[in-house]
């Protein structure tokens, strides 16, 4: 720069707009960078462009019309969405959910992280550059999950399984064998995966370094989720308010300690064999059989007036539900406090100063979902 | 030569190399995405045709009917020049080479030098479709290829003289026939790891596919182009350009059309050779590139300058030293064996992994 | 649900030692109206004394909340729009809801992005969505709706929702009504 | 150079493996029993009319609204041939618009709806999305030729 300005040259900054029809923007995210030559100064993020209403939506619906808009919310990890959304109604109605439900639900959330992971692995690799390999690891694994997603619920994305008070139907009779399958198949995919990056220099030089946000900084931004957990801090909600039966398995805490998104990936990665352990120790304990709605449930579900904040550690980060109720079958207000929302809140801290290429792989690295981020 | 008229024969023999040209990008389009499919678990094309064989033709014909659109701001002439700028020197490389000891469009006794000169000229082709397209993406995509392609050819440059200097000529014929017992890759490993580097860099193939990069320039210089532009421009320039260098690293460090069968064996058995030989660089180039992420421009321009670029310089210095001093041969392969486990330790150094160690339990700070 | 149908949830106060008696430690001289939600305490405050409030839960060592939850507008039409503020603390691993009622036709509040860094998008979107005007925010444009769309706000319980279809119907039969009558 | 010589080892190692491609048009994947394709009317073969009564209880519980439904008197209880005073008249889903929740399913009382399990509900692609809305015949028209076997929440 100082070179140039010696001789006379003039330099320019331009804006390169990323987005919303990018292949790195998963989605209809949208950026505007203002780079000088290859170094990002400054960006500004936009989004909004998959906005569908789902909290004014909701308002409108009663309490069991809205699951399906918890998958559409948040389409990668339907059943945790879904999962908090029915905890937060419990909370309200005062509903006891049964044993048996309980393990269901963890379980099919449970693999549902690891699905959603699988997924950021492949588009994360896909963002640094590698030939759709990961892309195809990911998604092999991610169908055997989804076929067993399919044999419980019906539908391989879009659920609407959970209910408030349970399930909406018993697991079928092989559900325990299909699943200790299943785990053992997500061991597989994940040494391939973890075989074809971890170690990989090329991929470690991409990573390393980039897009680092320090503890304080993540928690000021309100971070969550995998990307604060990179920070170093050993914080999950599973383990920090225990909801549902999750005080009832032994499972570790990834952290890293750069908060570099090397550390996301390994973060993830480590959090998928954390999952498959949650799950195998979750079939062991499930009883064989058992109701999975409350005896009184009633076929209106009405609320008594309040409220209620109540938060999930879904693979992204802390999904959470504010939902207000006056009385009646639908919610008052229903506010979902996404994850990938607050994260993305914190892309140009993490970004300028980096190179083109590297704005690709911290947005990456955040993992994203858009349907969650505009709702 | 053809009817005595030197015009003709090498007119014939140019198009007997154009067909061999389109012919090759024809088949190294499927094997690609066959290969890719299988690494990924998938099939690849399987509908045109049993096994999907026809797909490289039904691509073809796609692309030819395709629209040709330019953008309105483009500039014109440069815009529709900018794939013929690339693809002739990806062509011209194909002239030099000996395919079989007698047989070559036409064999230069500067073949090596020709064939390097000529195919950093591809470069210019895809700046001209960065500038012309006005996209910024193109623009970006135009000077990361120009930094690139360039500042890889020197150490290639200087590890084929390392090479030159142990065949003792710049004749491709000659360096084939230098290798009769043993193939140059033996005695030379630094060189060959280098070459192969800079082939993956001057085909733009991961992990140096950062002038196309497809996740974040979108395509780099060929982003505005489409139809037949697009596929002169990029397929068929790429693998030509593939093809070419792989004979050509098939000739100088595998031993090309003579080892390990010798030069007694008929045209047909070195031309079968020297095509396995090619088929196996291209499908290491393939399998890598199926492997590997992209690097970034800076960790790309380091690789070349601060790694391969000294190391070429360290393996002249050997190779000088070894032959004014008529040190035996496998000397040659002890400095540069040495010198290539030290570059995968730089390599490993600049990249070192050290895994993530977990904070101390409620190591919470706030 | 018509206006008459709500009820309002009865004021349940929170049981002693908790977060509640934490703030009325810290800040003595402001009047909280505590309640206990379904899983936190909510603390109902003035909207002059928030940004004291919301200062002295982040940096009073004894509340420490450096984490901010979420930040949700609620409109209770006649009785105003609230803002809610959902907190935590890494430390001491406590929860709080902080709330403030503005009245509906001037929904002013003071902006907690000196505070969290993280309420930036959070306030964007209360903005757009409710009509809040916080004091003090860097750039509050519309984030999830188009950047010109400042007169309406979706999530006012006025915008219409179920009978979307019946305003639009009603509109295009007015343009067509109106496009006849030209005719005619 | 560990690392990348490890990832090349992974590739190689998953290229020997077989593939896992299913050639979709020309081999059709099972679909589990339970699966959530569109819903369907079923057609009650003892009385030889559709079980369903057009009692409104799906459309209302619908979240998207993409149900529209008629009643009318059964003429055939007056000739007693059937038990239902009431069926249904008329009886539209629009398919674009259906998010196959299967709540229709769940408040159904005469079990007369089901979700379609077969791969007939996969292939719903049209020129025009006026065709996606179907009419009581075409709803009718699987069950009736016996190419359902509805699942039943148990």
């Amino acid at each position: 720069m100082t070179v140039e300005q010696e001789q006379g040259l003039e330099t320019l900054e331009i804006n390169v707009n990323m987005g919303p029809q990018h292949p790195a923007t998963h989605g209809v995210f949208r950026m505007v960078l203002t780079v000088d030559g290859e170094r990002v100064v400054d960006l500004v993020p936009h989004i909004g462009y998959l906005h569908r209403g789902a909290e004014k939506l909701s308002e409108n619906l009663d309490y069991r019309q809205a699951i399906g808009l918890q998958d559409r919310t948040e389409y990668l990890a339907a059943f945790n969405a879904e999962l908090c959304y029915v905890m937060a109604v419990e909370k309200l109605a005062g509903l006891e959910v049964p044993e048996r439900a309980q393990y269901i639900r963890v379980i099919l959330a449970e693999l549902n992280r690891i699905t959603s992971h699988y997924m950021f692995m492949g588009a994360f690799a896909t963002d640094i550059g590698v030939f759709g390999t990961a892309f195809t690891y990911g998604f092999r694994e991610r169908e055997y999950i989804q076929d067993l997603f399919e044999e419980v619920s019906g539908d391989r994305m879009m659920y609407a399984y959970f209910r408030p008070g349970g399930v909406a139907w018993d697991a079928p009779d092989n559900f325990k064998e299909r699943v200790r399958w299943v785990c053992r198949q997500t061991r597989v995919g994940i040494s391939d995966i973890d075989g074809l990056l971890t170690t990989n220099e090329v991929f470690v030089a991409r990573t390393r370094g980039i897009g680092a946000i320090s503890s304080q900084k993540a928690i000021d931004y309100g971070l969550s989720g995998p990307v604060l957990r990179a920070c170093g801090l050993k914080v999950d909600l599973r383990r920090e308010e225990p909801y549902s039966i999750y005080d009832r398995f032994d499972f570790d805490i990834p952290t890293g300690e750069r908060g570099d998104s090397f550390d996301r990936y390994w973060v993830r990665l480590e959090e998928m064999r954390q999952s498959v352990r949650i799950v195998e120790q979750a079939v062991e304990q499930m009883p064989d059989s058992g109701p999975i709605l409350p005896e009184k449930l009633p076929r209106r579900l009405r609320c008594p007036p309040g409220e209620v904040y109540m938060r999930a550690e879904n693979p992204r980060g802390e999904y959470g539900i504010y939902l207000v109720s006056k009385g009646g079958d639908k919610p008052y207000r229903l506010k979902v406090r996404s994850p990938s929302y607050c994260n993305l809140m914190a892309l140009k801290e993490m970004t300028v100063g980096h190179y083109v290429a590297d704005a690709v792989v911290v947005l990456g690295s955040i993992d994203i979902v858009l349907g969650e981020v505009d709702r | 030569m053809i009817g005595g008229n030197v015009w003709l024969d090498a007119f014939v023999r140019l198009l007997a190399v154009l067909g061999l040209a389109i012919l090759v990008v024809l088949i190294l389009t499927y094997v690609e995405r066959k290969f890719v499919g299988r690494i990924q678990m998938r099939l690849g094309p399987m509908r045109t045709g049993p096994y999907g064989i026809l797909q490289s033709i039904a691509d073809t014909v796609k692309l030819v009917v395709k629209e040709d659109l330019r953008p309105a701001s483009a500039d014109r002439w440069v815009y529709e020049l900018a794939p013929i700028a690339a693809f002739v020197p990806a062509f011209a490389v194909l002239v030099a080479l000996p395919f079989t000891d007698s047989w070559g469009v036409r064999v230069l006794n500067l073949g090596l030098f020709y064939v390097v000169a000529v195919s950093a000229l591809s470069v210019l082709g895809y700046i001209m479709a960065g500038w012309a397209s006005d996209n910024k993406y193109a623009l970006l995509g135009a000077m990361r290829s120009a930094a690139q392609l360039i500042s890889y050819e020197i150490p290639v440059v200087l590890a084929l003289l390392a090479l030159a200097m142990v065949a003792g000529s710049l004749d491709l014929v000659k360096i084939v026939e230098a290798q009769g017992r043993v193939p140059f890759i033996v005695w030379q490993p630094l060189g060959f790891f280098i070459f192969l580097a800079g082939m993956l860099a001057e085909t733009s193939r991961r992990p140096f596919d950062v002038p196309s990069a497809e996740s974040e320039i979108v395509g780099g210089p060929w982003i505005e182009y489409s139809g037949i532009r697009w596929s002169i421009l990029f397929a068929f320039t790429e693998y030509t350009t593939m093809f070419g260098l792989s004979v050509f690293g098939a000739l100088i460090f595998l031993g090309g059309w003579n080892w390990p069968l010798g030069l007694d064996l008929g045209w047909w058995w070195q031309l079968l050779l020297i095509f396995v030989k090619a088929t196996l660089l291209i499908m290491t180039t393939l399998w890598m590139s199926a492997t590997f992420p992209r690097l970034r421009i800076d960790q790309l321009m380091g690789f070349c300058w601060k790694i391969l670029l000294p190391m070429a310089f360290l393996q002249i210095f050997f190779n000088g030293l070894i032959l004014v001093y008529k040190w035996p041969d496998w000397t040659l392969l002890l400095t540069s064996g040495a010198a290539l486990v030290f570059t995968a330790f730089l390599i490993y150094d600049a990249t070192r992994v050290r895994a993530p160690v977990r904070a101390p339990a409620g190591g919470v700070t706030s | 649900m018509s206006p008459e149908e709500q009820q309002e949830a009865p004021i349940v106060p929170p049981p002693p030692g908790s977060v509640a008696d934490l703030f009325a430690a810290v800040l003595p001289d402001v009047k909280f109206q505590a309640a206990q939600g379904a899983l936190d305490v909510i603390l109902t405050v003035d909207r002059e004394d928030l940004r004291r409030v919301l200062r002295a839960a982040k940096d009073d060592p004894r509340l420490d909340f450096k984490y901010l939850r979420c930040l949700s507008g609620v409109d209770h039409m006649e009785a105003g729009v609230e803002v809610v503020y959902h907190l935590y603390s890494y430390t001491h691993k406590h929860n709080v809801t902080i709330k403030a009622r503005l009245p509906q036709d001037d929904p002013r509040l003071p902006s907690a992005t000196s505070i969290w860094r993280g309420a930036d998008w959070h306030e964007r979107e209360a903005a757009e969505m409710f009509g809040i005007f916080f004091e003090g925010h860097p750039n509050l444009v519309p984030l999830l709706l188009p950047e010109d769309m400042t007169d309406h706000h979706p999530l006012r319980k006025d915008s219409p929702l179920a009978e979307i279809e019946e305003w639009q119907a009603e509109r295009a039969g007015l343009a067509a009504g109106e496009a006849g009558e030209a005719e005619e | 150079m560990i690392g990348v010589m490890k990832a090349m080892v992974t590739t190689m190692r998953t290229m020997l493996r077989k593939p896992v491609t299913i050639q979709y048009p020309t081999v059709h994947r099972e679909i589990p029993e339970r699966n959530k394709g569109f819903p369907l009317l079923l057609w009650d073969f003892e009385a030889d009319e559709p079980y369903c009564t057009g009692c409104h209880a799906c459309e209302r519980a619908c979240p998207v609204e993409c149900m529209t439904v008629i009643m009318k008197d059964n003429p055939k209880f007056a000739e007693e041939k059937s038990k239902r005073r009431k069926i249904v008249d008329e009886f539209w889903i629009d398919y674009g618009r259906c998010m196959r929740c299967g709540i229709c399913v769940e408040v159904c009382n005469f079990e007369a709806i089901a979700m379609n399990n077969s791969w007939t509900a996969q292939e719903q692609s049209r020129f025009d999305r006026g065709e996606l809305v179907l009419d009581l015949d075409q709803l009718l028209a699987q069950s009736k030729a016996g190419k359902i076997h509805p699942w039943v929440a148990p």
